[in-house]
């Protein structure tokens, strides 16, 4: 029996509050669901849900469905998956999002497959025909060389979402909505994968996929010293440092830190390339930032037919005089805007 | 101990923009004269992981493909590394699939080889990206699925694999047969010698067609391609230029403030 | 893209099959013995191997006529040194492209996956490594170590940037020459720097043998390095690579705020300002031989196109007109002039130079993939220099050298092989 | 149609494997042949096989297991045009290349042994090198000596003072299709080169006879040319200027100069009477087209002509050419010129004398090595029509029919407009003889100008029929089975006479009769 939700997404709890991925599905699922006027309902597995619950409802969902137990506080793909089959096949929604985050990426295609439903994964962007209610999906493909618009030939229309692609709902907390709990008996004989461990690795900085910010670096910093001064930069703006692939394998910057097709593909705020020349292999990991800034002392440089802001100089003599002037603002907060 | 890996040709991810065109019609990438077409680079890794536990604990790896017009002398490339056996599944009909089909028919192919004890593919192919195909394969053969690993090991009828996180890694285990998904972070094939390569050329290669599996016509697809294009980047760089490097530097502070980018 | 075997259909079908790009153009055949233009041809025999056979190959595959690209198949079309010796003798009559359709065939071909086992080691290497020769990038700039000179890569500024090449930066024997060729610039009071560890592969063997996705990222990204370097000249000892940046650098659209030139080009101007002083007398009785890549691969070339019209009932007319790159233009006179200022020295011409000179056979890959090639077409190129009395060869690539030098190695013949530079050295 | 494995390996350890082929690439390469070929490139017929002899006794095994297994070999020298094409299924190709060499220069005697892939440029420069020269056909010397001396054609320009390719073999060698080895001249009672008629047997007539064999009657693996005085320097030093190379220096007793002519006939008069009168070099007509093609290119050649300069200057003209042995001689030969040329009211061209001129037409004369420019550059496609070695006045009526013929296609628009009479002609061998044949270019990729031109081809072989013109060389090559024998009765049968060859020299008929004649039935 369906309980005519059109808009389902699969939420994501990190220490008793929404992710930041969650919060955009929901700005993002609000809207579609308004088009299509129907309800949107988030999915939390978990426990001791309540407080997240309420945040959801303030952040504009409809419907809230908790399951709650202490063998879903942990993430692990066999018992997630038999809730979230079961709820969804009751539910049946039109449309079910989940984030591209290591659970969504993990979970979904699964999903997808026992829903016998069709995925389209790291979706940057949904736009929904308001009468058939179909979704045509956009996601980069051939390393953001293209996009491919798709739609799910069956439902739910299901879709993965990219992290900092979709503009989260405002908050407001005389938001009204339901909570329902659902059953979570868990069938102990199909958990075959187990979770021995879960290592926290410490970075100084932020990770680079939750970074707002991020200050690459590229070939042309020319020795592994030189990074420092993106190090100072990225504090100063509470981000992270990452390098094009020729710093990674000259040894100047750990390969977990390399930006690019085959390293990691982030999407942030703001994004700082510093002396990189924008190839391909590299502009695949960063052309779906919302911001560009390109610093390289070649104006023919790739990077600055990708770039939003760009000085043509040697970053040895940018940076200095940039940071100074961007912690004067900071600090001053625009006080000292008209000049 | 039977491993399988499944390598994906694709285009070259990293050949130049200018290389790039696609056929609008046909909504499909056009491979460009000048730059061959690879082995996935995940996929790759996928292959490093197989040959891994091969070293350490003897095993017969095989390469499956699947594809229209698959480039024998790219996909050598794995026999050369160490894979005791390639197969290729090239038919027509294997256009423009998408994962969910694919794996369908790997899995068909992987039953007919009598199964496998472990089946590695890469995290996402470097032409669709979507990473879906390891899992569905798991589920074709109703195996757990582990993705997204940067390091593998197999003892006992037991894996260990450390899986990746955002914010770290988490070690998990599983019986034997499953599936694994694998990172680059696993480390890059090793490298082929040319007498790997020459090897490589004499051994004899598999080609199936889907009437070899039983199968008169690939799944239907779940998702429908509306769209292909290359997107128009209207981006205008604007470039901030100064009296010198230190004003230039300056104003870029100020217009990114302005834009409330700080 | 720059190589598209389509592009040449025109030229592949109006080849008149008339066998001169076998042949020096005729006026310049100078004896029976010699009178072979093509090494492949020369050596396997089958029209295949020629320009023209290589032409009708191209235009097979073109129009379907070839399904199976069989082992053999690949076997003949790299079996080439893409000499480019076809290519101006039959513009002398015919003037038809045949080098690049040549080039065309391979980056088709490439384009399918299909290349040489040895083909891939080398892009590998490229890949990972940014040079052909399948060594650690870490090591190239091993060749300069103790040499006190600017490193641009760091920094550092210089109005010349010298570009040593892969051979010269891997092949111990012959690094020695460049740092010499450095040496004698800073003695002549030239403001040099290199790019040690950074520097790259030009791209050149990658394009002869039709990888041209690869050709181009290493293309741009040295053009890119070389103007943000600032540098007023870019200066190489390698005609393999001088060729390419010259030929087809160009080609790419990026702008080159710096004037490329072989070192020989340089050292003649230093030379004839006496900013090289040669006191020291060389009594010996020398050749040239011309690098393909110095000589007729180094002209400018931009592809033709445009429409062709019928006019006068079926002449065929191109608009816009034509240009016919003979390979007149190369680099020819200022080595050998170079040559000529080593006091006592004799300087004696084979019967094939300048654009109708025989290739050494390295060339596109041959050196590394097909050896025994390489080496015959070196031995011929011997015989030659040995006819009119040379005690020396003297080139100016150090791809010419190695196989030369390999060549007389396996033969046990006595003539010796010298890079122009090593002679100015003995000359100073 | 393939051959069977094991055959393919009889013929591989004559050769060795290096030396023998089936594979596709290879076949589809030999396959590309646009002269002759009925539309745009591709011969229809695929050899089954080629094979690269090295030596008589390789040839001599071919042609022994292609009796045996009842196979049909077709050889080539340089291999252009496609007439060296097989024109059965399941046929050998011989390719001659490997067999290259200049067996022997005898300056004493003047004549030199060649092997079937030496090209007339090869012997021209080693033959200078000792004082002598040798005869060049009008196709160019990048063609083979051999191949025009045994088997096809063989005139050329400097035939007025070297005679034509046919006249100046001496011994032969010749494999018959049954593969049995057969010396003419002097060379069969073991005399040596020197003579092509004996001591011994000549079957000159038998071998070549008038236009050759084109490979229908075996292989010819050696033959003796004779040679002739060169009194210019041994080696030729040449310089660059667009678009040719031309002599650094001038030589001595060399005079190259252009005349035109009130009518053809005028021409001719004075072609005869500067043959009769034994002097010259070289003399060949040039066609307006011809000779702006060899000066220029694309837009050039287009507005020259356009201009109408070149069809007025050169009308009915021809470069004759002194290359005297001393002073008095040039003198001698000079005057002699003069006087013939006033008698037949001929002009001396105003470019005649220029320096560019006298350069620019050096190489071409004494090398003939950029006929190609003028025929094959513009438009890929080219032929020649009608066609004579014979008398002058056939030579005139030759050129009077196809002149009209060929404008009427021009007009059409499927030929190129070359000015219709586009015919490279004059009196050789001293006078006794007259050359002729008609070029045609057109594009052999445009369905209506193949179709126009092969229109003409079919009118133009009626014509010499209807008109009692003889058999057009060339053409019976290219549109081979039956064509001698729509001639022959136009020209007391010869056609039975060249069957009754056929069938007792090649009683399997294991030479590819395509190009030549089909045995006896």
């Amino acid at each position: 029996m369906s309980k005519n939700i059109t808009v389902l997404i699969l939420g994501e709890p990190v220490r008793g509050s929404l992710s930041t991925n969650t919060r955009e599905m929901l700005g993002g699922g609000r809207e579609l669901a308004d088009k299509l006027n129907g309800r949107l309902a988030l999915l939390l597995l978990g426990d001791k849900l309540e407080l997240v619950a309420e945040e959801a409802i303030a952040y504009g969902t409809d419907d809230v469905y908790l399951a709650e137990n202490p063998q879903l506080e942990t993430y692990q793909a066999d018992t997630y998956l038999q809730i979230i089959e079961r709820a969804v096949k009751d539910m049946e929604p039109d449309i079910l999002l989940m984030g591209q985050t290591s659970i969504g990426r993990d979970l979904a295609p699964r999903l997808a497959f026992r829903l016998g439903t069709g995925l389209c994964m790291d979706c940057v962007r949904l736009d929904i025909e308001s009468i058939s209610g179909i979704i045509r999906m956009t996601r980069p493909v051939y390393g953001c060389k293209a996009l491919a618009v798709m739609k799910c030939k069956m439902k739910p229309q299901m879709a993965s979402i990219r992290p900092g692609t979709m503009k989260s709902a405002e908050l407001d907390r005389s938001r009204k909505g339901q909570v329902h709990a659902l059953a979570t008996d868990i069938n102990m004989s199909q958990i075959r994968v187990k979770v021995m461990a879960k290592v926290e690795e410490q970075t100084d900085s932020v990770s680079l996929e939750d970074a707002k910010v991020i200050v690459c670096g590229g070939r042309g910093m020319g020795s592994s010293d030189s990074f420092s001064i993106l190090e100072g930069l990225a504090r100063l703006l509470g981000g992270a440092v990452g390098a094009s692939r020729p710093p990674c394998d000259a040894g100047w910057m750990p390969s977990t830190r390399q930006i690019g097709l085959t390293g990691k593909i982030v999407s942030p705020n703001l994004y700082i390339a510093v002396a990189v020349s924008g190839s391909s292999q590299h502009m695949a990991g960063c052309a779906e930032s919302h911001t560009i800034v390109a610093i390289n002392k070649d104006p023919e440089a790739n990077i600055f037919a990708m770039a939003h802001y760009g000085i043509v100089g040697d970053y040895r003599e940018i940076l200095p005089p940039f940071i100074r002037r961007t912690r004067e603002i900071l600090e001053g907060k625009g006080g000292s805007r008209c000049c | 101990m039977q491993i399988v890996v499944c390598i994906k040709q694709v285009l070259d991810p990293e050949m130049p923009y200018s290389a790039f065109k696609i056929d609008p019609d046909g909504k499909r990438a056009i491979p460009p004269q000048g730059t061959p077409p690879v082995i996935s680079p995940y996929d790759e890794n996928a292959l490093e992981a197989a040959l891994r536990v091969k070293d350490a604990h003897g095993a017969t790896v095989i390469a499956l493909s699947l594809g229209d017009r698959l480039a024998c002398s790219v996909l050598r490339k794995s026999l050369a590394a160490g894979v005791d056996d390639l197969i290729l599944i090239e038919d027509p009909a294997t256009g423009g699939l998408d994962s969910f089909a694919s794996a369908s028919i790997l899995a068909a192919a992987i039953r007919k080889i009598g199964g496998a004890d472990v089946v590695f593919t890469g995290r996402q192919a470097a032409d669709w990206d979507a990473g879906i195909a390891g899992c569905a394969i798991a589920e074709e053969l109703k195996m757990p699925c582990i993705t997204v690993a940067r390091k593998v090991s197999v003892q006992n009828g037991m894996v260990r694999v450390e899986r990746l996180l955002s914010d770290g890694f988490e070690v998990v285990e599983a019986p034997l047969p499953c599936v694994i998904t694998v990172d680059s972070d696993i480390g890059e094939l090793r490298p082929v010698t040319i007498q790997g390569l020459m090897s490589a050329k004499k051994k004899l290669v598999k080609s199936w067609k889907l009437f070899d599996l039983k199968l008169e016509s690939p799944p239907p697809p779940r998702c429908e391609l509306l769209e292909l294009y290359i997107p128009k980047h209207k981006r205008v760089c604007e470039i901030i230029s100064g009296e010198n490097a230190e004003d230039a530097a300056v104003k870029l502070a100020n217009r990114l403030f302005e834009e409330s980018l700080l | 893209m720059l190589l598209e075997l389509r592009d040449y259909m025109s030229d592949m079908k109006r080849c008149a099959r008339c066998s001169l790009c076998k042949w020096p153009p005729l006026a310049q055949l100078k004896s029976w013995r010699f009178s072979n233009m093509c090494p492949s041809i020369t050596r396997y025999n089958f029209h295949t191997y020629s320009g023209g056979g290589r032409m009708a190959l191209g235009l097979a595959l073109t129009e379907g006529r070839l399904e199976d690209i069989t082992d053999e198949l690949l076997n003949i079309v790299y079996r080439c040194t893409a000499c480019g010796a076809c290519d101006s003798s039959c513009k002398y009559n015919s003037e038809l492209e045949v080098l690049w359709p040549i080039y065309s065939t391979r980056a088709y071909l490439a384009g399918m996956g299909y290349f040489l086992p040895e083909h891939s080691m080398i892009i590998d290497s490229l890949r990972k490594e940014d040079n052909i020769m399948m060594k650690p990038k870490t090591d190239r700039g091993k060749w300069a170590e103790g040499l006190k000179v600017k490193d641009l890569s760091r920094g550092e500024k210089a109005e010349v940037v010298y570009h040593a090449g892969c051979l010269y930066c891997y092949d111990p024997e012959l690094s020695i020459i460049a740092r010499e060729t450095v040496t004698l610039l800073q003695k002549a009071g030239v403001d040099v720097g290199i790019r040690g560890s950074q520097e790259s592969c030009c791209g050149s063997i990658a394009f002869q043998l039709g990888f041209q996705g690869e050709f181009i990222k290493f293309a741009e990204s040295n053009i890119d390095d070389w103007n943000a370097a600032g540098v007023s000249s870019v200066v190489t000892s390698c005609a393999c690579g001088f060729g390419i940046m010259k030929s087809v650098y160009p080609l790419l659209g990026k702008e080159m705020k710096f004037e490329v030139l072989h070192i020989t080009q340089y050292l003649d101007r230093l030379i004839k300002e006496g900013k090289i002083k040669l006191d020291r007398s060389i009594k010996s009785r020398v050749t040239y031989h011309d690098p393909c890549n110095l000589g007729r691969k180094s002209e400018i070339y931009i592809p033709w196109k445009g429409i062709e019209k019928k006019v006068l009932g079926q002449f065929i007319l191109r608009e816009p007109e034509k240009v016919i790159y003979r390979g007149w233009n190369g680099v020819y006179e200022p080595p050998r002039d170079v040559i000529r200022s080593v006091p006592g020295i004799e300087l004696v011409e084979m019967e094939r130079i300048k654009e109708y000179s025989w290739c050494c056979g390295a060339g596109a890959g041959v050196k590394q993939c097909l050896d025994d090639f390489a080496l015959w077409t070196a031995s011929e190129r011997i015989a030659e220099a040995k006819s009119v009395g040379a005690e020396a060869i003297v080139t100016a690539c150090p791809w010419c050298e190695r196989n030369f030098k390999d060549a007389i190695a396996a033969s046990g013949d006595d003539i010796s092989v010298y890079d122009v530079v090593e002679l100015l050295r003995q000359a100073m | 149609m393939g051959l069977s494995r094991d055959v393919y390996r009889l013929f591989e350890s004559v050769v060795g494997p290096e030396n023998i082929s089936d594979n596709p690439a290879i076949l589809r390469s030999y396959m590309y042949q646009p002269f002759g070929c009925r539309k745009g490139v591709w011969a229809d017929i695929s050899p089954a096989v080629v094979i690269m002899p090295s030596s008589t006794e390789e040839v001599v095994a071919i042609a022994r297991i292609c009796n045996r297994h009842h196979i049909v070999f077709k050889a080539m020298s340089t291999g252009w045009g496609m007439h060296n094409m097989p024109g059965v299924e399941g046929a050998v190709s011989l390719d001659l290349r490997r067999m290259n060499r200049i067996l022997e220069i005898d300056g004493k005697n003047m004549f030199a042994v060649v092997e079937p892939y030496v090209i007339c440029a090869q012997l021209q420069v080693e033959a200078m090198k000792k004082g002598l020269n040798c005869h060049i056909i009008g196709a160019g010397s990048n063609t083979s000596v051999l191949a025009s001396a045994t088997s096809v054609a063989g005139y050329g320009p400097d035939g007025l003072s070297m005679g034509y390719s046919g006249r100046n073999l001496l011994g032969v060698e010749w494999v018959l299709p049954t593969g049995e080895v057969l010396k003419l001249g002097s060379l069969s009672t073991g005399s040596g080169w020197f003579c092509g008629d004996g001591p011994g047997p000549s079957l000159r007539g038998i071998m070549r006879g008038w236009e050759g064999a084109w490979g229908g009657l075996g292989v010819f693996t050696k033959c003796a040319v004779k040679l002739y005085a060169w009194n210019g320097p041994p080696e030729l030093e040449m310089k660059r200027v667009l678009p040719n190379y031309v002599l650094k220096e001038p030589i001595k007793y060399y005079k190259s100069s252009l005349f035109s002519f009130p009518t053809l006939e005028k021409l001719a008069e004075a072609a005869l009477k500067l043959g009769e009168a034994e002097i010259g070099y070289f003399i060949s007509r040039l066609s307006p087209s011809f000779v702006g093609m060899q000066m220029s290119a694309g837009p050039d050649y287009v507005n020259t002509w356009n201009t109408g300069m070149l069809q007025e200057m050169l009308k009915y003209a021809f470069l004759f050419v002194i290359f005297a042995s001393s002073e008095r001689e040039f003198e001698y030969q000079q005057k002699v010129l003069a006087a013939i040329i006033e008698e037949t009211g001929g002009q001396v061209s105003p470019v005649s004398e220029t320096q560019e001129m006298q350069e620019q037409t050096s190489t071409a004369v004494i090398k003939v090595d950029a006929v190609l420019r003028s025929c094959f550059r513009t438009t890929g496609g080219f032929n020649t029509s009608f066609g004579a070695m014979d008398t002058v006045d056939l030579a005139l009526n030759q050129i009077r029919v196809g002149t009209e013929l060929k404008d009427k296609y021009i007009r059409k628009g499927a030929l190129m407009d070359d000015g219709a009479d586009n015919s490279a002609t004059l009196v050789f061998d001293q006078g006794h003889l007259a050359y002729t044949e008609m070029l045609i270019m057109y594009d052999h990729h445009d369905d209506e100008s193949v179709e126009g031109a092969f229109q003409y081809l079919a009118e133009a072989n009626q014509a010499c029929l209807d008109k009692k013109l003889g058999p057009p060389i060339f053409q019976i090559s290219q549109v081979g089975k039956g064509k001698h024998g729509a001639f022959g009765p136009a020209c007391f049968n010869y056609d039975m006479w060249l069957r009754k060859i056929k069938s007792a020299f090649d009683p399997n008929n294991t030479a590819d009769p395509t190009a030549y004649s089909p045995p006896e039935e």
